[in-house]
């Protein structure tokens, strides 16, 4: 058992899976250069070191090249684990993403089989509009992908295992201030989820939840960094007596349904908390589906808290605002209970 | 049952049976999807087809110097490719009639034909796309230690597209063994070379990234498969990609519902003059000593191929209800 | 008043615009090919008669090149009118349009306008994976656009001004078996909604939506074909004498929510129905916004009828499964009302 | 105030007051950025910076050749590029510590520093998405019947990515008034030329568009700025873009945190001698008749300028609550 931050475990997950198959590799920006970051945020720092440049292959800026080659490498036999150095770039593979990688096993009728792995960091972190965006539902919403979204060491290490061993596209987001990641790449104003990590192999199998807290009286559900904002408000409320339950559903495609519906049959009240905007974001679902099947069990209407619908800003006292605070969950638990 | 098919010729010359083997493929090709065209217009084939009727020297040539385990990316335009690579008329009837014996169950349809058992990637429908995707599967060749070639199909309208661009380059510094076969038919849908391009040949762009590029007749099956070989024993060897034009023309219109009003009919009658079907015949009579040459033969033989492949069709039930939710993920081989 | 599809209602709407305006013009692939076809879909035909190639301007075959200088454009004084062929093809610009052309405007702090119009294609049309996405909510979650779709010949020439005329990208999702194409383009299956259309000026103001049949026992909300499929669900409904309310919104963003929320406060009962893929789809929000704002009215549970989580499928009986059928929409509505 | 930011050095010969001009613009370009880091580093600027350090000529030189109403589109190291087209540095250091009187209100950034008032864009963070957006602006300057040209600057980084090759292409079919101005300045991030290129120079790239391709020494401002006179002549005069590598070199860290381990100290200190500063003051040394030149007036002057641009912020409030739902869509002028 070791103590590490996210962006240690990934390390170490990703140093795993390389020893364990030679087909996994690892492509991407910046990510193998010697004397470099390993990465935009140190994930893959010193893994060129053992496994060389061809198994950490630095590619050109080119993201939608780079994703379609990644692509084409895990059709025919190899195991790529993809990065962006920002989430936002994803957009500028998107076409890769959302019409290659996941119809392509559809439209082959099930003849074949694309196991890759893509990682994309998330969340404000004041770099304003195209630095700083949580887009998760955009993929989310592309039947073929797997999405995942670990906000542990824990999870972040057996997620990636298990992303790396799916036959699937996974996506793995990763949130910028929970990476823990150090030295002059380390992040202002960083939660650090420092925590245990087995040292054995094992995996977090994708599309089950974790309760991070239990408590009878509302359900909140958070991801990634929010995950952190509603333990904060839970341990606030609890000062009034309302016990949250607050779940993590660590996968978001496929979706650990049954671990939310099962806490608002006995809660019977719902909240979602996410750093995205609002509108179809993606406590949108979350929202919809409770109120689709857990209906007759509310007491009162499924609560979305959740950035505006405006483009992450760039100043730092907006950026609060932007973001859910912990007053803002709490305050919402107040409304919905009181 | 078919030379060209079985990707076996290898030389530069080709003798008398390597030329016949090649006329094969084309005219399977050409008889293939003029039957598609017909079964399009009596509605039993569904939704719009891409014919490649005029281009067929070009998938022929080009797979005639492929290895059966080497592989393919096709285009919206594939049924040529896939023909060539050695994928069964049957199946490819099958999916175009939306049959789940289809090469995609009916899944995919004429835009996606392929067969990765062929070395046929399902086929890539978003012009630009299938590029990079070629190129990865040429990494993944080098990495598993392999020496397969990967080709990527692609019209010459795809040349402006990023993905392209970044698929070359990526191709060029890593040395990759990958073929990136230009299709260029004079036309991308409607628009001609000269509005989307300021230079005369889309192999000039092989400049921008250290790598060789050629343009040869695209109608002249020979032409195509010489170049292709070089350019094959190259990416073999370690020593990179090519980028290989091929002058061809699409004497169809771009899918089911182009009249082609936007070409001169001179134009059109000066590339069905140099009919790559024409131009393969000529070459097999010139042969030294010269060959009678009477492909009727070979016509009621593919006829018979594609009678067979419809049939099956025919007789191949649709995708059940189920399949609607199946394959979205990967469910084993 | 004259009487039309909605290809020709486009088409006589940009007509319009840029006999009016100077700086409107139109930019895509294969619109203005002489002897060619108007766009995938004739919308553009002729017009290059009357305003020349430099006003209908064909492009390469390179979707975000020309998004992008289509942005540039609009931030310089003039009012593009962009198409993509297919709206599958709009994730090759997504970059342009989710980090430029939607963020431009606020990263700015509100120094320039981005009025640019953007076209697309959309709906399930035997064309396999890659051709029949209907990919809406993609652009409904990105703030700083507009998002329109139009499902009668009205709305198109009346929202396709309205937009042209709005100082911000606004995208127009065209459903393309209501285009009412003519010739050989015309599409199987197809709806071809023919209506009236004005001779003189009119604009349908961005953010109205319509009441297309009155009700009083559910509302139902759809959206282009489904727009259609509600109101033949309404008239067999009417037949057991459930009253059906279908509202067609016609502007995704800003979005008509008091028109919905109102009606649901009348009916009680509320069901959305759309062509897109169900989870995390458009009908989420929809569906997650009736049930936090319209909660102690709501009778039942919000209800969403839509595609299954698959690519579209080639195989027109697969096809004809993944589509909500009327069926598929009444049976929603009995079970929800019985 | 400053001639070569007043956009007014149109002559490809320039004499002494031309050179100064141009001096005390990389200069004023130095200490800004200076001092950027030095508030970085006390933590009055939050977030990252770009730092333009070292390739001061380039900005200079090529925005000294255009008029004031020509357009700008600058990266994710835009400090230099919107300083040399004349925009206000109070407005840049306001929008640096997030102030409202920022030019983008403190809502965009460093990474998005522009003022349409002077012809500078937003600057575009996204590599290579600029390009395609300076292509438009420079249509727009055709449509709208102007003799304005545009100006894309990139590092050599974004010329690897697919918006790169889909506006050169453009631009160049269309002829449009636009330079593509490439800061070759060694690396992307941490990766080195060598690594993501296969030919030795980017201009090279200008032939597979058919436009013109110049690569100068970037670090000269008189070479920058006679190239960029050329090509600005030629896409005014609607002769068509042009593709102009400035070779240069970053002397700090890609951003704020990196400490370049993995660039040479010989290859730093190479650079660092022929810095874009002393090649100016020795070109100003070389006039014919010989030139006294002591910098410290205009030191003292630039000194001043920035030392009132980070009152100006420091005073500036922060935006205020309300700004963050505002301007999600235009308010108007
Ligand atoms: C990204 C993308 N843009 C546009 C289209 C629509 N489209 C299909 S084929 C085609 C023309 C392609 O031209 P070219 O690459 O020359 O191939 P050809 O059809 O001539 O074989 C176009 C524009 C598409 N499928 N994908
Ligand atoms: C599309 C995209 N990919 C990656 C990045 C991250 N990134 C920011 S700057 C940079 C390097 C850019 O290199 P170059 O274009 O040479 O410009 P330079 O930084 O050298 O000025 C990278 C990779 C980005 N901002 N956008
Ligand atoms: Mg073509
Ligand atoms: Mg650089």
């Amino acid at each position: 058992m070791a103590t590490m931050g996210i962006a240690e475990a990934l390390r170490e997950g990703i140093r795993e899976e390389m020893r364990r198959d030679p087909t996994v590799f690892c492509i991407g920006e910046d990510i193998g250069v010697k004397g470099g970051w390993g990465g935009a945020f140190t994930v893959t720092l010193g893994l060129v070191d053992e496994f060389g440049p061809e198994r950490i292959l630095d590619t050109p800026i080119s993201e939608s090249g780079f994703c379609g080659i990644a692509i084409g490498a895990a059709m025919t036999g190899m195991r790529p684990i993809a990065d962006v150095q920002y989430g936002d770039f994803l957009f500028c593979m998107m076409d890769q993403l959302a019409n290659q990688a996941a119809k392509m096993t559809y439209m082959a009728g099930g003849a074949v089989k694309v196991p890759l792995v893509m990682r994309a960091p998330v969340g404000s972190t004041r770099r304003g509009a195209q630095h700083a965006q949580t887009l998760e539902v955009f993929f989310t919403h592309i039947p073929g992908l797997k999405v995942v979204a670990p906000s542990t060491a824990y999870d972040a290490k057996g997620l990636l295992k298990a992303a790396v061993r799916d036959d699937n596209p996974v996506l793995m987001f990763e949130h910028k201030l929970l990476y823990g990641s150090k030295g002059n790449r380390a992040e202002k104003g960083a939660v650090s989820p420092i925590g245990e990590v087995p040292d054995e192999d094992y995996v977090v199998p994708i599309g089950k939840g974790a309760i991070r807290r239990k408590g009878r009286d509302v359900t909140i559900v958070g991801k990634l960094l929010t995950v952190y904002r509603a333990l904060a408000a839970a341990d606030r409320l609890a000062e009034d007596g309302i016990e949250a339950e607050v779940i993590d559903p660590r996968s978001l495609i496929p979706l650990d349904k049954e671990m939310i519906l099962e806490s608002v049959r006995k809660t019977h009240r719902f909240v979602v908390v996410e750093e995205d905007n609002r509108t179809h974001g993606w406590g949108a679902e979350i929202a919809a589906m409770v109120a689709e099947e857990a209906f007759w069990w509310l007491d009162g209407p499924p609560v979305r808290v959740s950035a505006p619908d405006t483009p992450p800003p760039f100043a730092p006292n907006l950026e609060e605002l932007y973001v859910p605070s912990v007053e803002r969950v709490v305050d919402a638990v107040r409304r919905l209970v009181g | 049952m078919n030379a060209a098919n079985a990707n076996g010729l290898q030389s530069s010359v080709p003798g008398e049976a390597d030329l016949i083997a090649l006329y094969r493929t084309m005219l399977l090709i050409r008889r293939f999807e003029e039957r598609c065209n017909a079964l399009f217009l009596q509605g039993r084939i569904p939704s719009t087809l891409h014919l490649y009727i005029g281009q067929e020297a070009v998938a022929t040539g080009v797979c005639s110097a492929l290895r059966a385990d080497d592989w393919v990316v096709g285009t919206h335009r594939p049924h040529g490719h896939a023909l060539a690579k050695g994928v069964s008329p049957r199946v490819i009837m099958a999916e175009l009639m939306a049959k789940v014996t289809g090469c995609c169950r009916g899944k995919g349809g004429s835009m996606h034909v392929g067969d990765v058992r062929k070395g046929v990637f399902p086929a890539v429908a978003i012009v630009g796309a299938g590029l990079p995707i070629a190129a990865g599967a040429a990494l993944s060749a080098r990495m598993r230690g392999t020496d397969q070639v990967a080709v990527a199909f692609h019209g010459e309208g795809a040349a402006n597209e990023g993905d392209w661009h970044e698929a070359l380059n990526m191709a060029a510094i890593w040395k990759l063994p990958v073929l990136f076969v230009c299709e260029n038919n004079l036309y991308g849908a409607s628009t001609h070379f000269s509005k989307a391009f300021a230079i005369p040949r889309v192999s000039d762009r092989a400049c921008a990234y250290g790598m060789p590029g050629e343009t040869v007749d695209g109608n002249d099956v020979v032409a195509v498969h010489d170049a292709a070989l070089r350019a094959v024993e190259r990416a073999r060897s370690g020593a990179g990609p090519t980028l290989l034009e091929c002058l061809t023309y699409r004497q169809c219109g771009h899918s089911r519902s182009d009249a082609c009003d936007y070409r001169p009919d001179e134009e059109e009658a000066l590339w069905k003059e140099r009919d790559p079907l024409k131009v393969a015949a000529a070459r097999i009579r010139a042969l030294v000593p010269p060959v009678p040459f009477d492909p009727s033969g070979i016509e009621a033989d593919v006829a018979a191929e594609i009678d067979d492949a419809i049939a099956f069709a025919e007789e191949s039930p649709a995708p059940a209800p189920e399949d609607l939710e199946r394959h979205v993920y990967w469910e084993g081989d």
